[in-house]
């Protein structure tokens, strides 16, 4: 039963975890070059959720200032991590684009976006180059 | 003498802004010798560095005008000095290296590219050694993925683009376990400065105690996929033997330091020795380093290209550090700063003599390589004194690392580990040998008889000369090197 | 290839530019105000550059990419040498940038300078992907 | 009585500088490599003349220590025995020296040849002058590094192959001894050579590990280059080079070396007492040594292989009385070093002689060369006399010497075994003496002259050598027992 209530209130965890192991299989185990850059992205949003939800605080306020009055921080949540993940965010579209450009590369060098049938071509064309 | 306290700053502002101006310079010359002229004026600061440190001991530096929790500091101490001038005064070789031979490689127009990338990697890697916050690490970790990968990618030809998209899948991988170890990390302790999580970690460690245990089995995921520890390896032969010449020098004797620098600095400063010794870290790194060292050499054996056996034989020396660092002693951990040191001007030596051999003759596979030692007798002479240094001959540095580590082994009494070292520099006389033996003793096959020797481009031959000469000097008197970097053991 | 019965597509997109480009340059300004700031905001010019390139018909982009490189480095070089002010002279960044009173559009000190700085390079950086990807297809 | 000498560094350091100046130099003049060669030979002797002057007189000669990192330091210093082994080795490299002059004419590649060969000098002189573990294993290691370019200078596939087998031997043996020397250091906490041995080996070790085990690591790491039975098959394939490479090298040079550093590390480094416990087993394993070789050397057809065998054999004798851990012993194993480093010496410069001038290798190919070449073969036959120890001969002194001290070590099967042995080299050499005299010459054997001059020199020099150790005897064990009370 404990373990039940510990999941409850641990949702956050499961949740990015689950979804940082989808991403984490989908790059690693697929072939094919658009399928792993999306498992990518599912890998990095799994991250940045789970480091925003650490620094929420039940029943406070987005950290925006509206018309600069006095900064009481208790109404805030911690705003931190949010800045955290534009950087991260950042990095993650950065990477996704250097992903895609070298993709269009390999397309228009091999024919295929499929990783296997790339290594084969490059075999079949070492092994007899 | 207190402005040389924001050196290590200036070091990478100069290398971001220098790759920042490389696509503003107009002809190709220029662009590859302000690469040059910047990793030059970078290594002096780092050596201004190094003497301060040596001097007043560590220090921090704040580099926003917040202090430590909120802004970013940098923590410079002996191990970060030392690792900041081994990558800019290598990276400067590398650079001088680079006028003769990066035009010959990369097409023209991405040589500007190119140079940007270079400097930013430098940049990025210095980064990693000298941040004290583990998300600005994080940053820079990313930076020198993404350009480590550019500078494979920009010999545009088939093999190159394929072994970038195999390495860049796989560092981004890694860098999805660092970071979501970072997000456990701040969840539990609620900042990112390295010294503020180790404060904070050590009270709140026995709360939660999965989360440690996850987030450093995230760490050494992440950080041993980035630094090629052994079973996660795969991806390191083929990056770096289609890069061109200077990038896979870059690329196997700095990338990869930088990253176990980086892993040691989290190990050390955020977990610390006592969360260390409860977490099962000495047997998994030993039995890693110890793996690496053997089953790495009998790949690279299997290797017929020069390329790809020195990218193996870069696996087999990371193993070393790797297993120096699991003994958890002093000695240890000198021997494992002295590797790097070690590592870094003997692989870059033999990545760029192999360079040059495939340039100038054209000839990849060792067994062409038969009786070459007459057409390039510099490059060739300075290959084997490389060759004996990583097969620990006396006179070299590799032995003075195989040394310390093989002591710090006895006094952890772990008398396994030094048998597994001296195994494994066996084994690595078994694959370097025969490429030393078949270039000098061997007549060239009949096909390709001898033309008259090749002379190199002073720019080609001197840094390798100046690399050769280090690592004998290195291995007859390392003593002021190793009193300075046994100052960083004193954590152990 | 873009025939001349295209006018409508050229006529619109000589209308559209010009607020896509304030509403662009709106946000990068208002950066430290209201959320967006550099990125968004170069991406919002970039896509009125892209809009008028494929309206103007997708000609040679060899000179154009090197003026944008041009631009772009220009930039960071711009947002490198302003962080380092604000590294190595804390106080001298008070002086010529105030921090102003918190609402109005000089108030965030350094970082309006830099949001600018983000935007043009964000902007370039984009506009020479789409080129190089579309003379690729 | 400790005497600084900065003349110790010439020997070590002058052929690399020999080296150097022949690189650069020879392209213009052809003879400059020999010039080169036989200067830096003459200038070691007359340094090492010196050297044994001054420890003749009771000094030990030194130079400060080189600080290399704070657990090891290069330090050279040179006792009795190291005077010694550097006297005897410069002295027989000047002879070799011009005997290969005349030899090598008309080889391929004779800058090579002759820059290695000083080089080769001057790592020996390394390892007689080194005054603690880690210097002798740097010149260790690094007369395999130098040996191999003159092992395989034929460059055809025969060596190559057996230069890998000897790097193979050889760095799995400097492996083993890298081994030894870290638990060395670690248990004592220092690597330097102390007569009569470490005083830490005597107790209990800290670790636990019996001492027996240190000292195996070390008998089987410098076995290998002293050619111990089960390690010693490198030597017999190393005679695919040159003659004056297996003469110089495979008796004087790599194996005294291996020889040298075993006497080094029982006498200097794990002391007598602390040996005395165990040498029974490994004085065992040394006779089965002695006799296999000389059993393997009868099988032998060709000349320079059955050599290679008896210098196995000759090896273990040296071994045996190094094992013996006695006065007598000591004296009969060291004056063994000198005497069979003489007559092996010899013995290959004939066997080259012969080669250069029929081309002839085998054995029974050699009938009635003795009409042919009397000069040449009567030295074969004076020196296989000496082998076999017939008593006027130097090797009947080194012999006497070990049968006494097998007698104290209450040993008396080993005298049995030294007499077998002495029968059997008698068995291998007298044939070939018997072949070359007595038979009738067969035709290609009528038109040989003798040997050229530049080679017959320095063998009769040599020959004469032979007979003085053995009549000066006594001159060296008096020099030789000067160092015997602090090692006992």
């Amino acid at each position: 039963m404990s373990s039940v209530v510990h999941l409850a209130n641990n949702y956050i965890y499961i949740a990015s975890f689950t979804l940082f192991l989808i991403g984490f299989s989908i790059l690693l185990l697929n072939s094919n070059l658009i399928k792993k850059i999306i498992g990518m992205n599912i890998m990095d949003t799994s991250v940045f959720l789970l480091f925003i939800s650490q620094g929420y605080i039940k029943g406070r306020k987005a950290p925006i200032l509206e018309g600069g009055g006095s900064v009481n921080p208790a109404e805030y949540v911690n705003p931190v991590p949010s800045a955290l993940i534009l950087t991260g965010i950042v990095v993650a579209v950065s990477v996704t684009a250097f992903l895609l450009a070298l993709t269009v590369k390999l397309y228009n060098l091999y024919g295929t976006v499929d990783m296997d049938e790339i290594i084969e071509i490059r075999r079949s064309v070492d092994g007899n180059s | 003498m207190e402005t040389v306290r924001n050196f290590p700053v200036l070091i990478i502002y100069i290398f971001f802004i220098g790759s920042f101006i490389q696509p503003l310079v107009r002809n190709v010359r220029i662009s590859l010798l302000l690469t040059v002229a910047i990793s030059a004026v970078s290594s002096a600061a780092s050596a201004a560095v190094v003497y301060y440190v040596r001097t007043n001991g560590d220090f921090l530096f704040d580099v926003a005008p917040w202090s430590a929790p909120w802004g970013i500091e940098l923590s410079i101490g002996t191990l970060e000095a030392f690792v900041i001038a081994v990558i800019c005064s290598v990276g400067t070789l590398i650079s001088i290296y680079g006028i003769g031979m990066v035009e010959k490689e990369i097409p023209a127009r991405n040589i500007k590219i190119y140079n940007a990338l270079f400097l930013a990697l430098l940049g990025s890697m210095t980064g990693i050694a000298a941040t004290g916050d583990i998300f600005n690490m994080y940053v820079f970790i990313e930076i020198t993925s993404i350009t480590a990968c550019g500078i494979i990618s920009v010999k545009d030809d088939k093999k190159s683009i394929e072994a970038t998209v195999k390495y860049l899948v796989y560092s981004s991988l890694a860098s999805g376990c660092i970071l979501l170890a970072i997000a456990l990390l701040y969840g539990i302790t609620g900042n990112l400065n390295i010294r503020y999580i180790h404060h904070h970690l050590t009270e709140v460690m026995y709360l939660y105690p999965r989360n440690v245990l996850l987030a450093s089995c995230l760490i050494i995921v992440g950080f041993g996929l980035k630094a090629a520890m052994f079973p996660l390896h795969f991806w390191l032969p083929d990056a770096h033997s289609s890069a061109p010449t200077t990038s896979s020098a870059v690329l196997s004797a700095l990338v990869l330091k930088a990253y176990s620098v980086g892993l040691i600095k989290i190990l050390t400063g955020v977990f610390g020795i006592v969360v260390m010794s409860l977490l099962p870290l000495k047997t998994i790194l030993m039995y890693l380093g110890s793996g690496a060292v053997l089953i790495g050499s009998l790949l690279a054996m299997t290797q017929s290209r020069i390329k790809r056996m020195l990218a193996y034989s870069s696996v087999v020396q990371m193993g070393y550090i790797f297993l120096a660092l699991s003994l958890f002693n002093r000695t240890g951990f000198t021997g494992a700063l002295f590797q790097i040191l070690n590592h870094a001007l003997t692989k870059t030596l033999l990545f760029l003599s192999a360079g040059n051999i495939k340039y100038y003759t054209g000839k990849e596979s060792i067994e062409q390589l038969k009786g070459i030692g007459y057409r390039m007798p510099v490059t060739m002479a300075v290959f084997s004194v490389g060759a004996l240094s990583m097969v620990g001959l006396p006179m070299t540095s590799g032995f003075n690392s195989k040394w310390y580590i093989g002591y710090g082994a006895i006094e952890a009494g772990k008398i396994g580990v030094l048998i597994v070292i001296v195994i494994s520099s066996l084994l690595n006389a078994a694959y370097y040998l025969p490429v030393v033996v078949s270039a000098f003793f061997r007549r060239p096959s009949p096909g390709d008889e001898i033309q008259q020797p090749v002379n190199l481009p002073w720019f080609t031959s001197v840094p390798m000369i100046v690399m050769a000469v280090l690592i004998i000097v290195l291995g007859l008197y390392p003593d002021p090197v190793i009193n300075f970097i046994s100052g960083a053991a004193k954590i152990f | 290839m873009i025939e001349d019965n295209d006018i409508i597509l050229k006529q619109a997109a000589r209308v559209l530019t010009p607020f896509i480009l304030i509403y662009g340059i709106y946000i990068t300004f208002h950066g430290h105000l209201t959320p967006g700031g550099g990125f968004s905001g170069g991406t919002v010019i970039a896509s009125s550059l892209i809009l008028n390139r494929i309206s103007s018909g997708n000609h040679g982009s060899g000179p154009e990419i090197d003026r944008m490189m041009g631009i772009a480095s220009i930039a960071l070089v711009c947002y490198g040498l302003i962080k380092a002010m604000g590294t190595f002279f804390p106080d001298f960044t008070h002086r010529v940038l105030p921090r102003g009173i918190p609402g109005d559009l000089l108030s965030g000190g350094a970082i309006l300078p830099l949001n600018i700085a983000v935007g043009f390079v964000v902007a370039c950086v984009m506009y020479i992907f789409f080129c190089l990807i579309g003379e690729e297809a | 009585m400790e005497k600084t000498m900065w003349l110790i560094y010439l020997p070590v350091l002058l052929p690399v500088l020999g080296l150097v100046l022949m690189i650069r130099a020879s392209k213009k003049y052809i003879l400059m490599e020999r010039v080169f060669s036989i200067t830096s030979a003459v200038l070691v002797f007359i340094i090492n003349v010196g050297v044994i002057y001054w420890v003749s007189k009771g000094y030990t000669v030194s130079v400060p220590p080189l600080k290399v990192n704070n657990f090891l330091q290069i330090h050279f210093q040179v006792d009795r025995l190291g005077a010694l082994f550097a006297f005897l080795a410069s002295l027989m490299w000047i002879f070799v020296t011009v005997y290969s002059f005349g030899y090598m004419r008309g080889h391929a590649k004779q800058l090579r040849y002759f820059a290695f060969f000083t080089v080769c000098l001057g790592i020996t002189m390394g390892i007689a002058y080194s005054a603690n573990l880690f210097t002798l294993y740097i010149f260790y290691e690094l007369l395999t590094v130098a040996t191999y370019p003159l092992v395989v200078h034929k460059e055809d596939k025969k060596a190559l192959d057996a230069g890998k087998k000897y790097l193979i031997y050889s760095f799995s043996g400097a492996a083993l001894i890298l081994i030894g020397m870290i638990l060395v250091y670690a248990s004592t906490g220092t690597l330097d050579f102390v007569p009569g041995g470490g005083t830490a080996f005597r107790g209990a070790l800290p670790m636990g590990v019996p001492v027996a085990a240190y000292f195996v690591l070390f008998f089987v790491g410098f076995g290998v280059k002293s050619a111990l039975v089960p390690l010693h098959s490198w030597l017999p394939a190393a005679m695919v080079a040159p003659t004056p490479v297996s003469a110089l090298l495979h008796a004087v040079a790599v194996v005294k070396a291996g020889v040298f550093s075993m006497t080094r590390a029982v006498y200097y480094v794990f002391g007598p007492e602390a040996i005395k416990g165990f040498n029974a087993y490994f004085v065992y394993i040394v006779a089965f040594s002695i006799l296999f070789g000389s059993v393997l050397a009868i099988g032998q057809t060709n000349l320079k292989r059955r050599l290679a065998y008896s210098t196995i054999s000759q090896l273990g004798y040296v071994l045996l009385g190094v094992l013996l851990v006695n006065s007598r012993g000591y004296t009969g194993g060291v004056l063994h070093i000198v005497n069979h480093g003489l007559i092996k010496i010899v013995l290959f410069l004939c066997a080259g002689a012969i080669i250069t001038r029929t081309g002839k290798t085998e054995i029974n190919q050699l009938k009635g060369i003795g009409k042919q070449m009397p000069v040449t073969m009567g030295i074969f036959a004076l020196a296989s006399v000496c082998l076999v120890g017939i008593p006027p001969t130097n090797g009947f002194v080194s012999k006497w010497y070990l049968s006494l001290g097998s007698l104290d070590a209450g040993q008396p099967l080993l005298v049995a075994v030294l007499l077998l042995s002495a029968l059997l080299t008698a068995a291998y050499l007298f044939p070939i003496v018997g072949i070359a005299f007595f038979t009738k010459g067969d035709r290609e054997i009528q038109g040989v002259e003798e040997a050229p001059r530049s080679m017959l020199y320095p063998l009769v020099a040599l020959a004469f050598l032979m007979l003085a150790s053995g009549a000066f005897a006594d001159r060296i064990i008096d020099f030789l027992a000067g160092g015997l009370e602090e090692a006992f």
